[in-house]
């Protein structure tokens, strides 16, 4: 059935720092980072004293940066207080959740003014101590008993897919290749460069050095060489994993009745779904994340909207298998079909379908919490047609999806936008 | 019948004595592994420990480089990679286990489908040490 | 202003785990235990297929029991995926911020029927590590590094308490022997014996073993005794101290208009406040949280009431100082006379103001993410008149309200519960 | 005037330094201690830092006995108790930090309204090891 809410919202401000490793700033400074660019991006301007509340994505500032109950200490850092300030945590679904919570906070009727967003300071941490931190979202007792890691659960859908539709380690390399590309037109990606271009600076700096050369014919070779690009968990390597990363980013949810004291061009949130799944070995299958299959039903029925309307998706990328699995559960290609898709280019910045035109979190980077609000600030800018060099070429664009998934999928949470 | 409680602490007692238990529904037959103390299919907390027959194929699978601290405790690393994954069991229900002795450094060369059988394994130090669900080629 | 919900919201269900420390379950299976009481409270019955959302408030899975994500997992454990579970993180008041979601989500027409609860397993860690990850709560870069505890952070508004309002310490143990009291009439209480049970139990263990036999003259006597009541962080004791304790506590949270399908004899949510503070050194008063005054401000407002009116208060006692705190922030007692009214036992089980008739967090334990939860069962319980032995002895019973703290005050939660 | 820019990581270079540097708003002559990159105030980011005179009363304070694991590694205990508080500064805002040299031992012996003067205190070890904010009788 399909749900209305009692009050229209729509997003009228967002933005977000740029992402990458900062040794020298916490989540509390990258995130005034991202508030000032998200009240600079207002058209018509707002006092922030006028905001009611926060919903703060976090999925894990005591493991990160040994700082709980972080909501009422950003507030603070953002000068909100004494204003209602609660942390939301569904591990890389965080921001996006939280987006969420504040969209149901004003359809309520108990506010009308509502900041929303996540923060992540990853960098800090060694990486082993990074992959126990992101394990402790899998079941403990189960796949982190098994030896789980978060690149081991979607390996292993990677593996199971490849077995079940003939897919091979190079359509995930393609994800990477395409996303890298878009990552490179974006000043805020942590990867600000294409796979080729990395290549060819590693190349470069051989040369500099008098060593060695490298020998790569091209990405997909670069891609091949272990050396280059080591296992992390087979099938998945590095090139195929999301980077460790620092950022934030945020958004102004608004009531219908307000949007136009502060914007002639919005985003209104038509449709959102949220669902779980359990753990990978409780599922209905391993090729695909209900929960996903299950938040984007619910998404589109509200927002009365199908797939193909969709212009324009950022998807989670953590992993290059997970956006293969996204573009086939959020409906925009039948089961066993998405990496065919990839190889024919249909997702590239000009293709019928973009996605993560962004750079996704592969190039863009993934401050975990931070990305799903990054997600909604980049269809932010792609409906209201302000992207620049990655503006998709797309005519009369009007409406953009974003689907966030925590963990290995336990969340999904797909929202859909419509600029008006 | 055993009585234990419909713990993971039960299991894992279970596991130390090197016996694979599973729990069962008695009203809707359902399975779940590790055990919950109420069905979460048809929410009865009538319940039934079963002994697995170990026997099942291989689902999914990954070779992992790049370890929890457990594991890299364990000796594992990037030139010693662990192979773990998703089991189908003969009775129906999944389960996620480290698979032992596969040949995990050549990852192509484990094919899913592949028979396993359960076994079991010690991770840990000191008081730490414990036994882990396991399977086998 | 005064708020006004687009929907009202009834609890019509509600349920709790025995309180203490129990090796071997975790929170999962302790928030079974919960569920299990909870949907027998229901006194027409339900089928839980019919949940359609649950709000998890969880403090800290990751360091108590390396569990992250942990909203998707309960959900699984209790039977309820794919439905959407988000977790909610405000330290200590999480339980009841989780509710207060579960109601926001109701008012918006998303949901109907909502759980919302919490669960905390504390007892696994040493002393030590429980200290480190409680002080994870107060802010990183003031408090934390000068060296506060989170019974620090009270003890030092109990020093200012005392200087400004002559207060004794013997003004807090009153508190705790009220509360030990209560708490004895409690079957859930973790400590089910009052302060006085406790010391003759330990001088007739002390006859049995034949050593030499403590001489204390009364609870006061033995609350002085450094022996048996030592410093934790001074003025605070052992015995002003809320337990280390593991639990769980749920509820069922229904639209308006269902609400007679479920019992006849509900609890509407008329007031809800959530406010927010920075750490102790930038708040405007040391003897008083200003999160909890403006919160209890926005609950009383949109409830049409005054402090007055309330009947029975749950109020957040981590520790003892934090209930003369409560009493005077939510307006029963004038700033600096909440000790004498504790001295008069006007906050006695039988007073005139019954506070924590449970036995409060003090007496009944404080698996902190459980603790909001289970002061709004108890007040379930209360208001509709199953509060056996320990039921409030006042006629008419119609409100209640619970009083709730994450960390040392950055959060507060209030809500004002009406039996109709 | 220090171009440092607002965060933590300056402040904590300039206690390294030996200096108590509070951050000031150059248009609503708000103080946040630590310094935020933008004033809570007024939302300016025209800030600056200012050297505190380092005077202050004892406001709040306790004496404990279980402490963090930090402070236990630095010798505290329940034999040994460190005293820490909130100091009110002679420039009007407050601060939290460890007051040295008070006798922890006998927190009545403490007063409310103590003057106070900054200090400067090492904790952790090897490379954990910093310098923190502490204040002096
Ligand atoms: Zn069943
Ligand atoms: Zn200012």
């Amino acid at each position: 059935m399909a749900r209305k809410l009692n009050r229209g919202v729509a997003i009228v401000g967002a933005g977000m720092s740029k992402f990458g490793a900062f040794p020298d700033k916490n989540s509390r400074e990258l995130l005034v980072e991202a508030f000032i660019e998200m009240m600079g991006s207002i058209d018509k301007g707002i006092d922030p004293k006028d905001i009611e509340a926060f919903y703060f994505g976090d999925a894990a500032g005591e493991a990160f940066e040994g700082q709980g109950h972080t909501a009422p200490i950003m507030g603070d850092w953002l000068g909100l207080l004494p204003i209602p300030c609660v942390r939301v945590e569904n591990a890389c679904a965080s921001g996006s959740v939280a987006i969420r919570q504040a969209m149901l906070s004003i359809a309520s009727g108990m506010h009308d003014i509502v900041l929303a967003g996540g923060a992540e300071k990853m960098s800090n941490l060694s990486t082993t101590r990074v992959t126990d931190t992101l394990a402790d979202f899998t079941d403990v007792y189960s796949e982190r008993s098994a030896g789980f890691t978060f690149p081991t659960a979607y390996a292993s859908m990677a593996t199971a897919y490849m077995a079940e539709y003939g897919a091979r380690p190079e359509h995930f390399m393609m994800v990477g290749i395409k996303n890298h590309r878009n990552g490179a037109l974006n000043p805020k990606a942590q990867f600000n460069s294409s796979i080729l271009d990395i290549m060819n600076s590693k190349i470069s700096k051989a040369k500099g050095k008098g060593g060695a050369i490298p020998t790569w014919k091209d990405e997909m070779d670069f891609l091949h060489d272990e050396g280059a690009n080591p296992i992390v968990a087979w099938p998945m390597r590095l090139f195929d994993c999301s980077p460790i990363s620092d950022g934030a980013a945020c958004v102004l949810v608004v009531a219908e009745e307000l949007v136009r004291r502060f914007t002639d061009s919005p985003l209104y949130i038509i449709g959102s779904g949220l669902a779980s799944c359990g753990p990978l070995h409780d599922r209905d299958r391993l090729t695909s994340i209900s929960a996903a299959r299950v938040a984007s039903q619910q998404a589109y029925e509200m927002a009365g909207v199908k797939p193909q309307d969709i212009q324009v998706a950022e998807v989670h990328d953590c992993f290059t298998i997970a956006e293969l699995v996204a573009m086939e559960d959020i409906g925009f290609y039948e089961p066993g079909t998405a990496y065919k898709a990839v190889e024919e280019g249909a997702t590239a910045l000009d293709g019928p379908k973009p996605i993560n035109p962004s750079g996704g979190l592969k190039s863009k980077g993934h401050p975990i919490s931070a990305s799903g609000a990054g997600q909604v600030v980049e269809i932010w800018h792609q409906l209201r047609e302000e992207a620049g060099l990655r503006q998709v070429p797309i005519k009369n664009l009007r409406l953009g999806l974003t689907h966030n998934i925590g963990a290995h999928g336990s969340t999904c949470s797909i929202n859909i936008f419509e600029r008006r | 019948m055993d009585k234990r409680p419909f713990t993971i602490a039960s299991f894992d007692q279970f596991l130390a004595e090197g016996k694979f238990m599973g729990m069962k529904c008695s009203k809707c037959g359902a399975f779940r592994i590790p055990p919950k103390p109420m069905c979460s299919q048809c929410y009865s907390t009538e319940l039934e420990w079963v002994e697995m027959t170990g026997k099942g194929t291989l689902s999914a699978y990954s070779c992992v480089a790049v370890g929890t601290t457990m594991m890299v405790e364990e000796g594992y690393d990037r030139k010693n990679l662990y192979c773990t994954g998703v089991i189908s069991l003969e009775e129906g229900p999944r389960i996620c286990a480290q698979i032992i002795g596969a040949d995990s450094n050549n990852p192509e060369s484990i094919k899913i489908g592949t028979p396993l059988k359960v076994g079991f394994v010690e991770r840990g130090k000191g008081e730490e040490r414990r036994t882990y669900l396991a399977f086998n080629p």
